[in-house]
């Protein structure tokens, strides 16, 4: 088991009522990490519409995990 | 340069920047809150951003628009926060030697922008509702 | 709404005149006066223009671009006599609701602008030379 | 012959050395009148890099010239 920070923006922090939490999980990619906390950001957007950063760099959803990381879920953008 | 403000843009202050005397040709694009959209009445915006990213990727696309098109000036602000309608939410500008380079980095700095950044608008409606906004490609 | 000047544009009336709760998207482009063109290094530049005429047809042009791109308000003015390097001969802006109108409003609009309309460029050279400037059109 | 008042414009005005002339014509049409002052305009330019505008409208080459006609002959523009 690893133990990540999880960050939440937007749409993804309003739903899980908090902008970070820490988790022990066993997730091998940034999908995992996105799947696992599905129940939490509440997302019903497909995961090519999200994005992800992994200790502030954009990331992959198949960039790997590893323990101490900081995952960021970003749900779609939209600036401008 | 690309930066990322929770005051009013200043566009005097980025237009004077802008200036070059190599330069023949400026464009420059304002997304400005509008009052509806998609049938909604908007009251005000507002704008979320993970700024240490937004910023990074910020300039990463101007860099990329000004090796496309070689030797141009271009800036971005983009605000946060709440703002009002007929407030400027963004403002790029590109200054070259012709119109067509100035014109065309514009365009790609802006279109980048709305699809790569993490920056969410939340719309509150005047009804009393509030929304966040779609991005243009996932609704394309 | 076209028009002639023989005095500095004033850009910040300009923009605030364009402002619009219905408009989501604003694009300008102005005319600067570059330092070389060509080769030669350029010291001043004169316009001459048959302003009758010059504003009929920027009026035919603007009205153009509003019927191509409905609902947009668009505004290009454009300067007349001598000017320095830097200075702004021609701005031209458009608000519509969407970017996509507006940037192919405004491109519209400048381009007719150069081709059409009974206006000429004098370059005065740091030489001391001088010489009018071939239409774009006549050049490709 | 028609009575008519031809006016130069940029360097077309430099080399005819005057903004505007009368001249007494027998040209049917604005590309007639380009020709016969062709030697005042002292222009090399292909008749389609010119404009004509005939009473302050803009005009074809082929238009027709009528008696008291104001006939403005427009090098080759170069606005923005």
């Amino acid at each position: 088991m690893k133990t990540i920070t999880v960050r939440y923006f937007a749409i993804f922090r309003e739903n899980a009522g908090v902008g970070e939490e820490t988790l022990e999980t066993d997730a091998a990619t940034a999908a995992d990490v996105f799947a696992a906390t599905r129940d939490r950001h509440g997302s019903s957007e497909p995961l090519g519409h999200c994005k992800v950063a992994i200790n502030d760099e954009m990331a992959d959803w198949d960039s790997s995990i590893n323990d101490g990381d900081v995952v960021l879920l970003f749900p779609p953008v939209a600036g401008g | 340069m690309f930066a990322m403000t929770g005051q009013t843009i200043d566009v005097d202050a980025l237009r004077t920047q802008m200036q070059d005397p190599g330069a023949g040709g400026f464009c420059v694009f304002e997304g400005w809150v509008r009052n509806e959209n998609e049938g909604h009445t908007v009251a005000r915006l507002e704008y979320e951003a993970y700024e240490p990213l937004a910023v990074t990727e910020g300039d990463k696309v101007i860099a990329e628009a000004q090796q496309k098109f070689p030797h141009l000036k271009a800036c971005c602000v983009h605000r946060t926060g709440l703002l009002e309608i007929g407030d400027c939410a963004v403002w790029v500008g590109v200054a070259a030697a012709h119109r067509d380079e100035a014109f065309l980095a514009c365009r790609y700095i802006i279109d980048e922008i709305k699809i790569r950044l993490p920056i969410w608008k939340k719309e509150h409606y005047v009804s009393g509702d509030s929304g966040w906004v779609n991005c243009e490609r996932c609704a394309s």
